[in-house]
């Protein structure tokens, strides 16, 4: 989570912070397709996937399902201060993805009481946040979306390395007899799965590639200048046809992600105004079509030595972003369901 | 639920009769009618050019809906009402009017002859000249218009088109320093006009060929000089062209292994059940998902006049050789169906490499893309610098050259 | 220096007819000639078989020579001298001799009747049925022989082949019991049998249809009942076959386009200077070396008679799909030239995606060598288990539900 | 170079240290085919792709072109301490690709010694090497090939770090007015163009292949028992068809880029009888199409998490692979100047 949030609360981390938060909540007020301009624009300035990461997981995954399904009193108790920078929010990657993984967190009712057990991993921003978004299953399968603060007793976070996106901090969760009350519910209980479910695997489809499209534009960037500057064979690298064609569809591939980014982002706008739906079929496969254009163009940039060593560390990422959200497995098999019309 | 829905058929006549269309070679007479019925070529002009002035969404939806029909069918309606007409629209003047609204309104057909026999894009080595009919200081009256001889070839349109925009060298008098280039309108029904078909794999429908021009006449008021450059910009109409055709195909292809999976079964389950197809048919979603939104970001640039042009040539690129897979894929998925002659995905898979190959091809505009980016224009140099360099020879064994011939 | 060059031409006779073959779907009587002047069946067999006794080297040398010369007449010839050849040789007896020869010789030509028109590969759904002439108790003379009944698809040789090496269920007397399948060695020409051509978009000279068997007759020798796992097998000659088509198509496309690299002048250089040609040519040419490879080591091991079927179907998924690649890359380099009807690089395009079709499709063999690595069998279950996670379901908006609908 | 090299002189330790030094020198006289399957099975026990180049940097790269153009003092003196891992040699990869990228290294004549000043970098093995392989290029531009002694005067010898294979030490060489005499020649001077360049540039090309057969082997081995262990959407990896495509895709890789190797790595053998020479074509294919592979294989393997994170590494390192010998620009250059008899 790292520097966008955890500095002082200048304009330009509140704005990362709080975009979506409405106006009169403190926050940004932005669409979601501004959003995801300002996503774009964080990634390809800071020119780390990772960071990129963290600021989607607290400033979206954590934030619009609130913003959607909270309640006025939660929208009022957390959205203003995750909107300044002062809370962080945070949510586990192997929770985005509805219950295509088996869920690790139990819930049982206990008089007006839920008690929640069980661990989750691969939190995105943990060791800093200040509550979580987590899923639980009821002993039938049912599952509910709860809001638990960091001092909730029972409550365990312990840091957690990780090999790629290192300056997204990464968390385990544990939780023991963790004992919540029916206003820690975000939506209705046991609901889930129609609820905050398909809200979640969108939002994380969608928006985890906006810093992405801005790291490939960099990677473009770096790329073009290497080849105006170094040499093979005695020839400069722009002269080389190769390369040339090489660049050309790097550029093509950010065009295309861009393009298909914009459309599965603004359809969370039309929603607000219209009250239709975004498509979880263009969600899936914005994501399926940038994790692959991210591959190629980190491939192609991967022989490059940039200054800061974005192209070995943006490589590094690609694949932990092409195996996350999913993976392809799941995103095939979620756009296969909605052209087949099975599933 | 919002869906922009990708366009679905719009002309059931015509895609009924694509397959009879492509076995054939022929494009049947009652599809012109419909299509004339329809107004097809009139969506792509302004009311003052005599069109219905479309936007550009719905330019590109009404361009992949005939593509999806009838791929052959839609290149030779759309080469004439859109390529050739704005290029007539841009150049012509008040008295090509009633040719401009002739082309929109499907009346005439129109042919853009631009490549010769020589070398495929490279105009350079194109040797079409149009010259004064009568020489200037010659016998004859002179001033009363040109002549144009040359061969153009791998037309669309050329062995039926009642016209031709060509782009030709001009023969210039001394003191005339206007462009070197020029494009003649030229009426195809006279004497001085050969024409020739050329058998081709795909879009067998679409008519194709060459015109070969021995002094054909040309009057004064249908050449206009125009630079080279300036020219080229004009063309983008025609990647933009190709490559709505190519996502027409890949989403027929994409539709008829919907169908198909959904249909038939395998060791007791439909296709549609397995993992393997489903991948498939997933990834060509997703790929002519990222076509279609860059060709209708495209074409709003170019209708609304900004420069296109790096655009346009990565749609091209990208459009064209994405719907190669799809097609490709389609087959897969359809098995021994899918290469019986005939069958629409068969015919699709032979259609979408005609794109990869029209206009200019994937690496030259890759080129121009990376100009673009700032990489200084192609540099060519011989290729010679891999010998001196100690590559490219063959190396000694483990006991170097000691034991060599023994 | 040393270089284990890839196959030349063999046949130059048959590689200039190859372009006529194709246009006219009729493989040239002269070919037959010159494959039986040449031994070409023979070499798959051994000396007590009758056959040339060729090390499995020299097979796929010679296998890949003529699939470069004429892929149509090598799948055709192939088919018969050395797939069914080898099923007859392998299943047949002493009385079979005379039959194995005349495939071996080409003096007759044999078809391989598997698949039915239902659903392709998959052998649970195949009717085609043998049983006894006369059942037994019935009037007639019981034991004199069979009938066969059914229809077999998508065959090659089918329209023209003396004989068919055909995969039936057995009717079964009570108490025989042997395996549910056999394979019945069956005249073609004869009253039950009725044959029909499918027009195909590539391999278009070699002869491909269906056969549709009446109670045709079927000596008794000819009914051999095998296990179908043991069949599986036997039909890896098969898979060998396709994947040396392959390469061999490959290599033709890479030697076309190598050619034209070097002769056709673009921007004034000849394509061959241009690094993206070059990328290309490369690349083809580090695919088909692998290929061909793996074919040497496959081929000699099921010619050595061990179990290669997982590495048969390896090769044939790689092959067939470099195969693809590469022609496409042939037709990118040519331009236009590619698409042209009649130019080898048209046809090879066309031909290459036969061979991914042809037996086994891809996704299929790459279950087995799923199989095969230790991840047990093909695991089926309805696609049902993506709707009840949460997923694929549209999310609302960034509001929530709470406007919805206003 | 680590492990296999600086224990002490095992039977394993010796084996891979000098498996192409002959038998009469100490070494293990295999052949490069018997040496290609040492290396494969190296790879795929040590799970370690920079343990592997390490290997070959020493056994291969620094050795043969001892053994094919080094006097009988040169060999008397180095091979057999090479051999029984007692010295290690150590090639800067920067200088297996001939003269592709400009040298960084000058010679000038002084009297019957040679004087070379410029530094190398991406020296594989140089923090622990005994002595270094190095090209230097005359005024006039013409290549020498030398043996440079660590203890030279002049000679200064930098650890550097590298993001991918860590485990292949990584060095930069100075050389600072550094004087050797003509017995520091290794093979004809002015001809390293026809005599050490084309051969140090095919054995990079064929032999670094072989670590990364076994490593892909082994990356092939986890992911079929992660398939058979994992679940998603609640059945076993193992029924999912995607899983066991890609399976069945790795495996093909993995036959097809050991048969490229196999001819490649014969070829010299057949040199050693026959007197031929190895097929340069040959030995680029078989980098060319061996990097591709294990890019595709890699990526494949890079979602699953393999316990000693070997898919993580082998997708880092597979990239620092896929760049080096060339990288796809020279390789492609080179078959292409084969097959099309030009360049």
């Amino acid at each position: 989570m790292a520097i966008p949030i955890i500095t002082a609360p200048t304009d330009a981390a509140t704005r990362l912070a709080g975009p979506l938060v409405p106006l009169d909540l403190g926050g940004g007020g932005l669409s979601a397709a501004e959003t995801c301009e300002l996503l774009e624009a964080f990634g390809e300035g800071s020119r780390d996937p990772g960071l990129g990461l963290a600021a989607v997981a607290h400033a979206v995954l954590a934030t619009v399902p609130m913003r959607a399904f909270g309640t006025p009193d939660q929208r009022r108790h957390y959205l203003p201060r995750m909107a300044s920078g002062e809370w962080t929010g945070a949510v586990s990657l192997l929770q985005t993805q509805g219950a295509s993984l088996a869920p690790t967190v139990n819930a049982q009712r206990a008089e007006k009481n839920w008690i929640l057990d069980g661990t989750v991993d691969l939190v995105a921003g943990a060791p800093a946040a200040h509550h979580f978004l987590v899923i639980a299953a009821d002993p039938d399968g049912e599952r509910t979306a709860f809001l638990v603060d960091r001092d909730t007793p029972g409550l365990q976070v312990e840091p957690t390395g990780s090999g790629a996106m290192p300056s997204c901090l990464w968390g385990r969760l544990t939780v023991d007899s963790c004992r919540l009350g029916d206003d820690a519910v975000l939506g209705t209980p046991r609901a889930a799965a129609r609820e905050v479910e398909p809200l979640l695997a969108a939002l994380d489809w969608v928006f985890t590639c906006a810093p992405w499209i801005g790291v490939m534009r960099a990677l473009l960037g770096d790329a073009v200048a290497d080849a105006r500057d170094r040499h093979r064979f005695g020839r400069p690298l722009a002269h080389s046809q190769s390369v040339r064609l090489d660049l050309a569809d790097m550029a093509v591939q950010c065009e295309l992600a861009a393009g298909m980014l914009h459309r599965a982002a603004a359809e969370f706008d039309v929603g607000t105004r219209s009250g239709a739906r975004p498509s979880y079929e263009h969600a899936a496969t914005t994501r399926l079509f940038t994790a692959a254009a991210v591959r190629s163009v980190t491939a192609a940039a991967a022989h490059l030595h940039s200054a800061d060593g974005l192209a070995e560390r943006a490589h590094r990422d690609a694949a932990f972003f092409a195996a996350t959200g999913g993976g392809g497995e799941v995103l095939r098999a979620v756009v296969a369901a909605s052209v087949l019309e099975l599933g | 639920m919002l869906r922009i829905d990708h366009p679905r058929t719009a002309h059931p006549g015509i895609a009924a009769r694509a397959a009879d269309t492509d076995t054939t070679g022929h494009i049947p007479a009652q599809n012109w009618k419909e299509l004339a019925d329809a107004g097809y070529g009139a969506l792509f002009h302004s009311d003052e050019d005599g069109g219905s002035g479309a936007d550009s969404d719905a330019q590109v939806a009404a361009m992949e809906a005939l593509a999806r029909d009838c791929p052959s069918t839609y290149w030779s309606a759309t080469v004439s009402s859109l390529l050739c007409a704005k290029l007539i629209a841009t150049y012509g003047d008040s008295t090509h009017r009633p040719l401009l609204h002739a082309l929109i309104s499907g009346r005439r057909l129109a042919a853009f002859g631009v490549v010769e026999t020589a070398a495929g894009s490279d105009a350079g080595t194109y040797q079409t000249t149009v010259r004064p009919a009568s020489p200037p200081g010659s016998a004859g009256p002179a001033g009363t218009g040109f002549t144009i001889t040359g061969e153009k070839s791998r037309i669309t349109n050329a062995p039926n088109a009642d016209l031709a925009v060509v782009l030709a060298r001009r023969e210039r008098a001394a003191g005339d320093d206007g462009p070197d280039w020029c494009l003649a309108f030229v009426d195809l029904h006279q004497p001085g006009v050969h024409r020739y078909a050329i058998p081709h794999m795909g879009l067998r429908g679409m008519p194709w060929g060459g015109l070969v021009f021995t002094d054909a006449l040309v009057a004064e008021a249908d050449v206009i000089p125009v630079p080279l450059d300036e020219l080229s910009e004009g063309m983008t109409w025609g990647w933009l062209l190709v490559s709505v055709a190519a996502i027409g195909i890949a989403e027929s292809a994409l539709a008829a292994s919907v169908a198909h999976a959904g249909s038939r079964v395998s060791f007791g389950r439909p296709l549609a059940h397995m993992e393997g197809v489903q991948a498939q048919i997933a990834l060509s979603r997703a790929e002519i998902d990222a076509a279609r939104l860059l060709a209708r970001r495209a074409a709003a640039e170019r209708t609304a006049g900004r420069p296109a042009r790096s655009l346009i040539a990565m749609l091209k690129i990208y459009a064209t050789e994405m719907a190669v897979g799809v097609t490709e894929r389609a087959v897969q998925i359809h098995g021994a169906t899918g290469v019986t002659a005939g069958h629409e995905v068969e015919r699709l898979y032979r259609d979408a490499q005609m794109n990869v190959i029209g206009a200019f091809a994937s690496n030259r505009l890759r080129e121009l893309v990376a100009e673009n980016l700032g990489l200084g224009p192609a540099v060519y140099a011989p290729f010679d610098w891999v010998r001196s360099t100690g590559l490219a020879q063959d190396p000694v064994g483990l006991n170097g050259p000691s034991l060599e011939g023994t």
